[in-house]
């Protein structure tokens, strides 16, 4: 397809609702061939898998890491590069990898070569850490409690063997969200991290009645602590009720809640998504606070490290982080990790009885 | 050209050896002062340990109500290449499969039209276009659909369509994700392009239960790939697998979550009517299962991020349903449940929540939908439920207990 | 313990607070000096059992059912025959059966042969249906949506084999509530049967104000359905929050909700509250309604037997109700009992989302 | 000397081997005229398919608030021997242990003062004496106190505690329910029989994990026997057990919730600390197998019916305590719960209630209790909590992560 990009831009021209190009255009010509007619795969190192056709026909795949966030010199660099040894085939997983698709074998151990020279992080596939789902941060958003991006970096920098070389007993998703509204599914992740505030919002009176609407400022608390001020048409909230979410900050810019001192990361662990083994499950409350510490977050880290290195001496062979702590029970977690157990972790909302232990079953671990 | 920064903090992050998000300003910095101004920006973020931009506030594109996210800095003097950074929300091909001609297109163009720094891709699934001025924005668009490319979904509408890369190059593809993905988003383009929805409406499409979109975590409605035959044994590779040292009971048969697989040392048996579908061994022995026809998709309603009444995972609401194009059973499908949930939606309130709020009952019955007990873990267990005049008429048990 | 039972009773003598008699006085001698030093125990049959001391003795047990519902007469053939076999020690089970302690094992053919005679139902033992455990029904409750000790005694009489012979898979409980407010442990049942209403209350405008209070009665309601209804000074119902639980007639009698034609039974499945194996569960709708067909409830019965007969044949030896259905799954229990699945069966209140089924895993049935 | 009702239906209840209740009253009815007319209205019932009991009224006992249920017909011109059908409740003996003499002497009363009627027993374990007038109150309590008996609980009191029979005659008993009951009992007569709570608080004591008084499903307080020792093990025994049949890897090793069980044919090997405590090897292997000491309780809180937000079972709050006379630790456990109760519950609201309604930590704080993760099956998931001015004071990863 040849692209333009005309010097002059008649916008009336424009046409509207034709949707994104057609997939086909982007699939190389042994895919097209063998679409929906896959016999198997393999996985040959960390970073490299072929997929064999019931017709025979091969296709191997080099994975390396991208911080999502890219440039358009490096989105020119991978470009270059698939157009040197994939015909100009490649594409992003949805963990924000970006993934070589090569139709002649010759040319996969030059491409690895290459990728080595430049520095890409080769890796992520198969039993192991793969790359960061995660959300803008301080780059590009204006809810964030923590950086996204950096906490990123600090992880993968931390855990980066896990994802070119060494492996685990099963996949480690980690994911980063930087604030409670958590775009991206950090609510079901191996581990997980979520900015969270601990201070009250701070209530703009003056600007509340020019940039807030009532019903939809109250409507977007979790627990229903916003109630309406008439005297000031503003709002007041009950501080006994309030979380600290920061939902209502979301609808309305006159509740601001950042605060930088008593702002953090909560962890989350052992969500997963896959129906493979057991049921998708929602991650849990490990470590309800840690500060923020830009610009690596040094106790976040050593934070990971303790649940990470527990999980790796002590799950079986595919178990995921969840599966792993289902089965030795969240006394034994706490107990392993050394991380403290407190009143955070214990529910007390909508399905709080449901978490509690209705029964005698558990594990002395003192 | 463009200001530069001291940015002693960011500096730290080029070290390591996971690609650098700071570099990356770096390089597009070098050459544009919008991407000069957020680097600058971001280490006073770091220093300061909080955000500097503002509440997005409404930009568009003409003919559209969605696709453009509007932000501001709130230090526009202090860093005035990042006074406007809107982000451009492109819809992506389905399974992300890309060319190097189109990525070069979409690098140039954004090197003329905005900051030169990208997401791929933002959450959603779409390419991200991170950082460009209101007047940027009509000529912008206007060349993307010149060359075939259209906006993506943003508010209260139908989000753009997202899916594994499917049949594309997997052998567990049960259904064709990618022409459902293409399908449905062609099919929806209005709902797409228009906030018309109390709330925000996903779609994530994959091809079996082991989920590589996060379908279930995140989609309002996920379309989940299985099969209702048996699966088929290659005995041979079952037991090569077992040579090349495999633990076939404790790696396969143990972790079974029906129960349903015995192995003998040379024989592997699988009674499939406990068979849970859950892929473990068939991902495990890539080559030697393999699922058979019948091929549909499970329908489940109404995953979402903890706002407002917690996250939700999304659950079963048809057991399954062949998926042939042209797809219109779960068009016609979605279209009911849209008129419903427009219909009784409170402003900002997911399909799920709704669901939650006023019963399944409702749901399925607007739906066209049986009950069946694949919808649910366990049923009810406190005695208080709901009765129509009608279920009074009722003597279902004169049939049942004959 | 000489007890008197003066002809004039002077009521001011009495004090209060003297709490129950002491045990002690009426644990058998064998029991006195082996307290608290068992060592084992062993099922002769269906309605005997041994325990054995560590000091070697020994003390039988022989176990007979009751309609929990006793005279006076039959409380005193009870004390003659402990009497006569067991130095007239004997006790209650918590199931409300009657234990005749036997400390001579010479004593124990005879006794059984007695109560043969007498047509006492002997067993109960082990790993088979004991006594259902119910609530008062039409013979003592205003609230009875249904009578219990009459279908307690339709279904002990359908499944009596299992009391006195044949065995189940582990230990079948049965329990009898005649309303929501679900007197006894129905809750926690493997099979368990409740009575319902179907109608809206009927309000007694007239009376509400007399012999109702506004906020107790408000406060019943599981769904706030009811508001106050000032003109009247008495209160309105929601007709489409109703679900006819009757909470608010226990608190009100000027909100009458038996219906004759609309109320019935429903069947709930598959609880336990031991902490054996699988920790303690909730029984969960199995049948949503039969209806009230005294005196012997064929509906009832019929419907119980198919739960029952696909239990016996299913379940692996220990499995109660709850473990076999959790094992073959829901969808499963359905399609062997042929019970159909309803609207109904769908939770949609408070806890509702945490039982749907957020998975793809599951069985095919057809 | 007592009236004679054609009871067609009922009658067809005198049929079959279980024991009839029908014949129960028709015996009483022979002799007493209030249960002829019981047996009267009820055949009505039948006939009706309704219940024809009003709404109980405020009878009572001079110097107890409860104790006592009112009970009055709808129909007293139809059946008068029933125009007063109150209840009487009767603290039962620990473990529900009689004498002939104790229960000829309960007979005799009932037959002077009441119905010829009787529950054995109640629900909450109390002996249930059912049928008499207002006036035979008094007579009947102070003949009862008299002869050492006193009234149980009734109305937003604590109901009379009760328990299993313990180490009366079970092997697995870990602490003595019986004497645990009569104390606690003794201990809070005041709160037994003077209603002063927001609404009923029950108690119940099992001597370990197996819960043969359902004190999980029933209790507020549940107080449950467990033991840290490891599992003894007499292995010829547990041979003996296999000779005669028994599949221990099927029976015991698979069902063991802990997977901490193996077994090579010879010898039985339990890993101790994977033991969830659950009973089940120990109660299958009667004889084989032996809890040691320590030996304590596990206290659980919060068990009910339904009503008013949906049935709960007890849930763990203290996960180990000694159960020593004089049991100081639980009374002064016991009576800070309940001044927490009593200042925030609402009326009608059992403690369970008020603990969901304002959280664990407001509870546990009161109790004196720390958090523990033996008090939940998992932490919360949703990322919404609370934070006290002193948490924020707080730096404890200062120490953990040293």
């Amino acid at each position: 397809m040849p692209y333009v990009i005309p010097d002059v831009v008649d916008v009336k021209q424009r046409k509207t609702d034709i949707g994104p190009p057609h997939y086909k255009n982007f699939l190389p010509p042994v895919i097209q061939k063998n679409y929906g007619d896959w016999k198997t795969h393999e996985i040959l190192s960390p970073g490299l898998m072929v997929h064999i056709a019931n017709s025979g026909d091969k296709i191997w795949t080099v994975r390396v890491a991208s911080p999502r966030l890219l440039s358009t010199d490096t989105l020119r660099d991978i470009a270059d590069i698939a157009e040197k040894y994939c015909g100009g085939y490649f594409r992003f997983t949805t963990r924000n990898n970006v993934e070589f698709l090569v139709s002649d074998e010759s040319k996969v151990n030059p491409l690895l070569d290459e990728l080595k020279a430049k520095k890409y992080m080769i890796g992520g596939i198969g039993s192991r850490v793969s790359n960061i789902v995660h959300t803008q941060g301080w780059i590009h958003c204006h809810s964030a409690a923590v950086d996204a991006s950096a906490l990123v970096k600090a992880l993968m920098d931390e855990f980066a063997d896990y994802f070119t070389t060494k492996e685990t007993p099963n996949k480690v998703r980690f994911a980063v969200a930087c604030c409670t509204n958590m775009c991206g599914a950090v609510h079901c992740s191996d581990i997980a991290f979520v900015g969270i505030h601990r201070k009250l919002p701070r209530i703009d009176h003056d600007n509340f009645k020019n940039l807030c609407e009532l019903p939809t400022t109250m409507a977007a608390c979790p627990t229903a602590a916003i109630t309406p001020d008439p005297a000031k048409k503003s709002i007041k909230i009950n501080a006994e009720k309030c979380m600290y979410c920061g939902n209502c900050f979301s609808v309305c810019p006159a509740l601001p809640i950042a605060d930088p001192e008593n702002d953090g990361v909560a962890i989350v662990v052992g969500g997963k998504v896959g129906n493979l083994r057991k049921p998708p499950m929602f991650s849990k409350l490990a470590v309800a606070y840690l500060p923020n510490t830009p610009p690596r977050w040094p106790e976040v880290i050593k934070a990971t490290r303790k649940i990470f290195d527990a999980y790796v001496a002590g799950a079986k062979k595919h178990e995921r982080v969840g599966e792993w702590i289902e089965r030795i029970g969240w006394e034994k977690f706490f107990a392993v990790t050394g991380l403290p157990f407190t009143f955070q972790h214990i529910d007390d909302w909508t399905y709080a009885f449901k978490t509690f232990r209705t029964t005698t079953q558990f594990k002395w671990t003192k | 050209m463009t200001k530069k920064y001291d940015t002693p903090l960011l500096d730290e992050l080029e070290k390591g050896p996971f690609p650098s998000f700071v570099t990356e300003i770096k390089k597009a910095a070098a050459k544009n002062a919008m991407a000069a101004d957020e680097l600058g920006q971001l280490e006073k973020s770091f220093r300061d340990k909080v955000t500097y931009w503002k509440h997005g506030g409404i930009v568009g594109v003409r003919g559209y109500g969605g696709g453009v996210i509007g932000r501001y800095s709130q230090l526009a003097d202090q860093f005035p290449g990042v006074a406007h950074f809107h982000t451009v929300r492109v819809n992506q091909p389905s399974g992300l499969f890309y060319n190097s001609e189109t990525i070069r297109f979409i690098c140039d163009l954004w090197d003329k039209y905005g900051s030169g720094l990208t997401n791929f891709h933002g959450s959603t699934g779409d390419m991200v276009l991170l950082g460009t001025v209101t007047d940027n924005l009509e000529p912008l668009a206007t060349i993307l659909s010149l060359n075939g490319f259209d906006l993506g979904g943003s508010g209260s509408a139908m989000r753009t369509p997202s899916c594994c890369l499917g049949p594309a190059r997997c052998e567990w593809a049960m259904i064709d994700t990618l022409d459902i993905t293409y399908d449905l988003t062609q099919e929806f383009q209005d709902e797409l392009h228009r906030p018309q929805f109390p709330y925000k409406f996903k779609i994530k499409t994959v091809g079996c239960p082991v989920d590589c979109n996060a379908s279930i975590a995140r989609a309002d409605l996920s379309i989940i790939g299985t099969w209702k035959g048996p699966i088929a044994i290659d005995q041979d590779k079952v037991k090569d697998y077992a040579k090349k040292g495999m633990n076939i009971q404790e790696e396969i048969v143990n972790f079974c979550p029906g129960k349903c697989i015995t192995w003998d040392g040379n024989n592997l048996t699988i009674n499939n009517s406990d068979c849970l579908h859950c892929m473990h061994c068939i991902t495990k022995l890539a080559g030697a299962l393999k699922p058979t026809p019948p091929f549909g998709a499970t329908l489940l309603i109404g995953a979402k991020a903890p706002f407002v009444i917690g996250a939700t995972l999304s659950w079963v609401i048809v057991p399954f349903m062949e998926m042939k194009p042209p797809y219109q059973e779960i068009k016609d499908l979605i279209r009911n449940m849209w008129d419903w949930w427009n219909e009784y939606g409170k402003n900002r309130e997911r399909i799920g929540e709704l669901i939650i709020r006023r019963g399944m009952r409702e749901f399925l019955e607007v739906c066209g939908l049986e009950p069946t007990p694949e919808m649910v873990r366990e049923p009810r267990n406190d005695p208080f439920w709901f009765w129509t005049e009608e279920d009074l008429e009722k003597k279902p048990w004169e049939e049942y207990l004959k």
